[in-house]
């Protein structure tokens, strides 16, 4: 950055300050206020999103921001580390920008949708729910705009919370207070993992920022890392402990900050948590799924990007745990009968591909893909939203069917989001997943040994998502708005109002058009130049090597193939050949599972074919035993070693604590008999202190 | 000379140490209040010996005169009154 | 000055000493009084025997004061026993074991 | 009536040997210290020399006093030449050579107990300048208020605590009068109290 800061950066902290203020206001005046506070978090996201879209054209002219707000300590480390610098920072980038938008509009559109959801529905405690929706909304865009690391961590745990405050929100029933606490419980797990890889990021490099612009002094962790590792010119140092191969501590560091991501973005083994989640009010979920929650880690891996580049180890890692996610997630949606957990495992199955195209590489691919999902997911939790409205609050889709006609506002809309989710050309999901596999398919063509090999089992796992994220899509949408209604209340279903249909209206459209910013296939055909998420994100030349952004946009390949050491590869035909083949293949795999939907459940009385799969039947209806395999953890191992520890505490800790106690208190109820309140007696201890001075001295001092 | 000064030191300096040491001693508090005016003038004679007369005057005035009239209206006063003078007081 | 310093260190000392027995070992208020006016005296003894060692008048002074001093204390010395006799009966030190009373 | 000295026979045995042991170590202490010969008060002071001629009749000169004072007398072959140097008699007086010539001195006592009144009342401009002594005006005004604390502290602690009325030296018998109020002792035993005296000058 150069020159003066520009305007739009000056009131850049109001984006997140304004639902926080709305926050604070529905939390004081929510009930003396109409419609329960949810003016106030609309007009607040409102103006976020005005004032994102005013940052997203500064950024787009050229301009990228880094500020310290404010700096807490900083800590002289000593040597050439430098000072270990705890500041509270703006980063204001392509990236950050394009996410500023996507949470201010859906969390904007998700205000409104409250006002059907819960105002109408006559919900009680509105004024918590909306501060709940503001603090959430406070807390993912100051996660977006956090420029390091700790600062990071704090709204990510804000994050956290914020849903367990949502995902509790009818706490006085059974099931949202349960489900709360094991998000929380699981997501805490690790961020446990997190902390310490922060602590480690700050102790190694003496700065956790993400990025570096305009003030030459300071240091970004990626940029000091890659220095390190020679990857890039520069010299710099980081405090390896014991001597360690710094590839091998990178690695370490970066797996340990993953945990994080794995447990925010629903990825195996910590998605447990996701499913029951939905448990909480829909608008909610549709904030946590496209928005903030979940998308908080896939956001923080893109983040700090430069650093997992650095580590083929970690990457191999994340594309691994997100194909397998991706299939895995995908196939426990199959067999669900409520629409929201369909949904949800769509979620899981979703960021599986996200971090898939991470790992292989695929910056762009990951954050395409969070657009589109962002947008499409939305569009799903709210137009199941409105079924559930419709439904009276009943979520089975077996007590669905025939809806139609009954709601085509929500019909359509919820029509291009399934065709976007189920990656269906032109649709948006079509192109970021097809990019996302691209990626996957030709790094692990072309890359060399072990890596490549596993890039291309997890494209493989991605590529079999398809056909079933295709099949319970359309299952989906069949069994709820196909054949004839399987209920009275299907018959005659509760009707929504605009507040409903406005955003849903607004999504739907951009669901399906959303893609368009990024054609990738299309450009490698026709060699237009239309790949704009691609030129945007790479950033205008002069943020080269000042944001870590640019460090790794494809415009400059080489740390993806200096630190990665991901070459990409082609199949026969070069470049469009391969293009079109992997378009071709996921396609039409995506088609198959939707054609099979269609075979089997757009009739009028669908049956359940579930039965057809015997045995794995039950293990895809209790999620591959996934809960009772943690619970088993939890009773089995962790109790056990909880109880071990407890004894330990109870007999050694406290027994010495007590014993150093009880010596004082037996030595002081001895000691207490000198004070006998005798002046005599205190006349007598003085003259024998007095006597062992004077004969210490004379003894040391030669006096005799 | 010197022996003799030192002759009258070691008397003065027995009585001055005798006196006290009875001060402590005696049982009755009456003694020892007369023991310490004794204590006391040897005291003022050591002075004289040091070449302080004026010292020892006061010596004589204020302790003896003063200090030691105190202490006898002490144990006057606080003699337990029914039991006869001079006994034992601890 | 025929006698040395180091005998009227020494008949201080004793002074001294047998005023700090008379303290540690009686109870009766009043040989306290009298027990601190031994020290005080042994005080005094070194004060002089400086006074005309160094050839300094300010050892004099100062024994002047002690004196002043002394009077002071045995004023107030017996204001206070007079008090512990009229609330105890008695001047036994080991009797008045509180604070306060 | 009177009654022997008794020794007591109480009292602990650790007492003693705490004092004895302090005196033993105490004694140990000054007589191993290397203390030298005492300094000793000036005995006199200078008050007049006069000039009685050259160092060379020094031998020959001797202190001579008569009624009408003390002259130095120098044996000369022309006869006695005698000096005036003070109008006093009984004076000390010596004949003492320096600088080449012969000085008859004449010196006095130097008064301890006036230079100890100088010291205390902080006349430092009459103090001797043989006889050392700082000066201590500052300690006798603390000394004075310590004296008047004391003296209202006994009187305070001699009143009489049942009654409203202070007892001082000055009440008008009046107040204290009804209850013999002066006793200063005796508390609540009225047996106690047929000693009482004035306590609030003790």
């Amino acid at each position: 950055m150069t020159g003066t800061t520009p305007f739009a950066f000056e009131f850049a902290p109001a984006i997140a300050a304004l639902p926080f203020v709305s926050f604070l206001i529905a939390l004081a005046f929510g009930d003396r206020m109409p419609k329960g506070g949810a003016l106030g978090g609309i007009l607040a996201t409102a103006g976020s999103l005005l004032l994102s879209l005013w940052v997203f054209v500064t950024v787009s002219g050229g301009s990228a921001y880094v500020h310290d707000i404010h700096t807490w300590t900083i800590l002289d480390a000593g040597g050439a580390l430098g000072d270990v610098n705890l500041h509270f920072g703006l980063l204001l980038d392509p990236l950050s920008a394009m996410m500023l938008i996507i949470v201010s509009l859906i969390a904007l559109l998700v205000h409104v949708f409250s006002l059907g959801y819960m105002n109408d529905e006559g919900e009680t405690g509105l004024p918590r729910y909306y501060a709940g929706l503001g603090l959430f909304t406070f807390s993912m865009l100051s996660f977006v705009m956090a420029d390091n690391l700790l600062q990071a961590f704090m709204f990510f745990e804000l994050v956290g919370l914020c849903s367990f405050l949502l995902i509790g929100f009818w706490f006085r029933e059974d099931a949202p207070p349960s489900a709360a606490k094991k998000a929380f419980l699981v997501t805490r797990f690790g961020d446990y993992f997190f902390l310490i890889g922060v602590v480690g990021i700050i102790a190694t490099f003496g700065t956790s920022r993400f990025a570096v612009v305009g003030d030459a002094a300071a240091a970004a962790f990626p940029v000091e890392a890659a220095k390190v590792l020679g990857v890039t010119e520069g010299t710099a140092t980081a405090v390896i402990p014991g001597g360690m191969d710094p590839q091998l501590w990178f690695t370490i560091l970066g797996l340990l900050v993953l945990g994080g991501v794995v447990g925010k973005s629903a990825q195996f083994p910590l998605h447990t948590w996701l499913p029951d989640a939905m448990e909480g009010p829909t608008p909610v979920s549709a904030l946590i799924h496209a928005a903030t929650m979940v998308a908080a880690g896939v956001y923080l891996v893109a983040r700090m990007y430069g650093f997992y580049l650095l580590s083929p180890t970690a990457l191999g890692i994340i594309a691994l745990v997100g194909g397998f996610t991706a299939l895995f997630a995908a196939t426990m949606g199959v067999v669900k009968k409520e629409i929201k957990q369909v949904l949800a495992y769509s979620t899981i199955s979703q960021y599986g591909y996200m971090m898939l195209a991470l790992g292989a590489g695929g910056y762009v691919a990951a954050t395409f893909h969070l657009m589109t999902h962002a947008f499409f997911k939305a569009l799903l939790f709210l137009g199941a939203g409105s079924v559930i409205i419709a439904m009276h609050h009943n979520e089975n889709m077996w007590d669905m069917g025939g809806l139609k006609e009954k709601m085509p506002v929500t019909y359509y809309t919820f029509l291009s989001g399934s065709l976007a989710l189920a990656g269906i050309v032109p649709f948006s999901g079509f192109w970021s997943k097809d990019e996302v596999l691209y990626e996957a398919f030709v790094h692990g063509l072309g890359t060399a040994g072990t890596q490549g090999t596993l890039l291309l089992v997890a494209y493989a796992f991605g590529l079999l998502a398809v056909f079933f994220t295709g099949f319970y899509t359309f299952r989906m949408v069949f069994l709820t708005f196909h054949g004839e209604p399987r209920s009275d209340t299907a018959k005659d279903p509760h009707g929504v109002r605009w507040n409903v249909k406005g955003p849903l209206a607004v999504l739907g459209i951009l669901a399906a058009v959303v893609g368009l910013v990024n054609m990738v296939p299309v450009k490698k055909l026709t060699g237009a130049n239309i790949d704009f998420l691609h030129k945007w994100l790479k950033g205008p030349e002069a943020l080269k090597a000042q944001t870590s952004v640019a460090h790794y946009t494809d415009g400059d390949t080489s740390l993806l193939h200096e630190g990665a050491h991901y070459v990409a590869g082609t199949l026969a035909g070069g470049e469009v050949g391969t293009v079109l083949i992997s378009a071709a293949v996921s396609l039409g795999l995506a088609l198959a599972g939707a054609g099979l939907a269609y075979r089997l459940y757009n009739v009028p009385e669908p049956v359940e074919h579930t039965d057809k799969l015997g045995a794995a039947k039950d293990v895809l209806y209790n999620n591959y035993y996934q809960d009772e395999f943690q619970v088993f953890l939890a009773e089995r191992v962790t109790m056990p070693l909880a109880k071990a520890a407890d004894t330990f505490d109870q007999s050694v800790i406290d027994g010495a604590v007590n014993g150093v106690s009880s010596v004082s208190l037996f030595s002081g109820r001895r000691v207490k008999r000198v004070q006998t309140g005798l002046v005599t007696n205190y006349a007598l201890l003085l003259t024998l202190g007095f006597l062992v001075l004077l004969v210490a001295m004379a003894a040391t001092g030669g006096w005799f | 000379m010197a022996l003799a000064e030192t002759i009258a030191f070691a008397l003065f300096a027995f009585v001055t140490l005798g006196a006290a040491a009875g001060v402590v001693l005696v049982e009755d508090v009456w003694h020892a209040a007369l023991l310490v005016g004794v204590s006391l003038l040897s005291v003022a004679v050591h002075f004289v010996m040091l070449q302080a007369e004026f010292i020892a005057a006061m010596q004589v005035l204020v302790y003896v005169g003063g200090v030691l009239i105190l202490i006898t209206f002490a144990v006057m006063l606080t003699r337990e009154s029914d039991t006869e003078g001079g006994v034992v007081q601890r | 000055m025929a006698v040395p310093a180091e005998y009227y260190l020494v008949l201080s000392a004793g002074l001294f000493c047998i005023g700090l027995a008379g303290i540690l070992t009686r109870k009766n208020a009043l040989m306290f009084l009298m027990s601190v006016e031994l020290m005080l005296n042994a005080a005094n003894i070194n004060f002089v025997a400086f006074s005309l060692y160094w050839g300094n008048l300010t050892g004099q002074t100062f024994a002047l004061f002690t004196m002043a001093l002394a009077a002071a204390e045995v004023a107030i010395g017996i204001g206070i026993i007079l008090v512990l006799y009229r609330n105890f009966g008695d001047v036994d030190v080991t009797d008045a074991v509180g604070m306060r009373w | 009536m009177t009654t022997r000295p008794e020794l007591r026979d109480t009292g602990g045995l650790l007492p003693a040997v705490a004092a004895v042991g302090l005196f033993v170590v105490m004694a140990a202490v000054f007589l191993g210290a290397p203390i030298g010969d005492a300094a000793g008060f000036p005995q006199n002071a200078e008050v007049a020399n006069e000039s009685i001629g050259d160092a060379s009749v020094a031998s020959n000169a001797s202190i001579q006093t008569t009624n009408n004072g003390t002259f130095a007398q120098v044996a000369t072959a022309s006869g006695n030449e005698s000096t005036l140097l003070t109008e006093d008699t009984g004076v000390n007086a010596t004949i003492v050579t320096a600088g080449g010539s012969a000085y008859g001195v004449v010196s006095e006592p130097v008064s301890v107990t006036a230079t100890i009144g100088y010291a205390m009342f902080g006349l430092s401009s009459q103090l001797p300048d043989e006889l050392k002594s700082e000066s201590f005006l500052a300690v006798f005004e603390i000394i004075d208020l310590v004296l008047v604390a004391a003296l209202v502290g006994a009187v305070t602690l001699a009143r009489r605590e049942d009654l409203s009325t202070v007892v001082t030296l000055f009440t008008s018998s009046e107040d204290a009068a009804p209850s013999g109020a002066v006793a200063a002792d005796g508390g609540s035993e009225p047996d106690v109290s047929e000693e009482s005296t004035d306590g609030g000058d003790a």
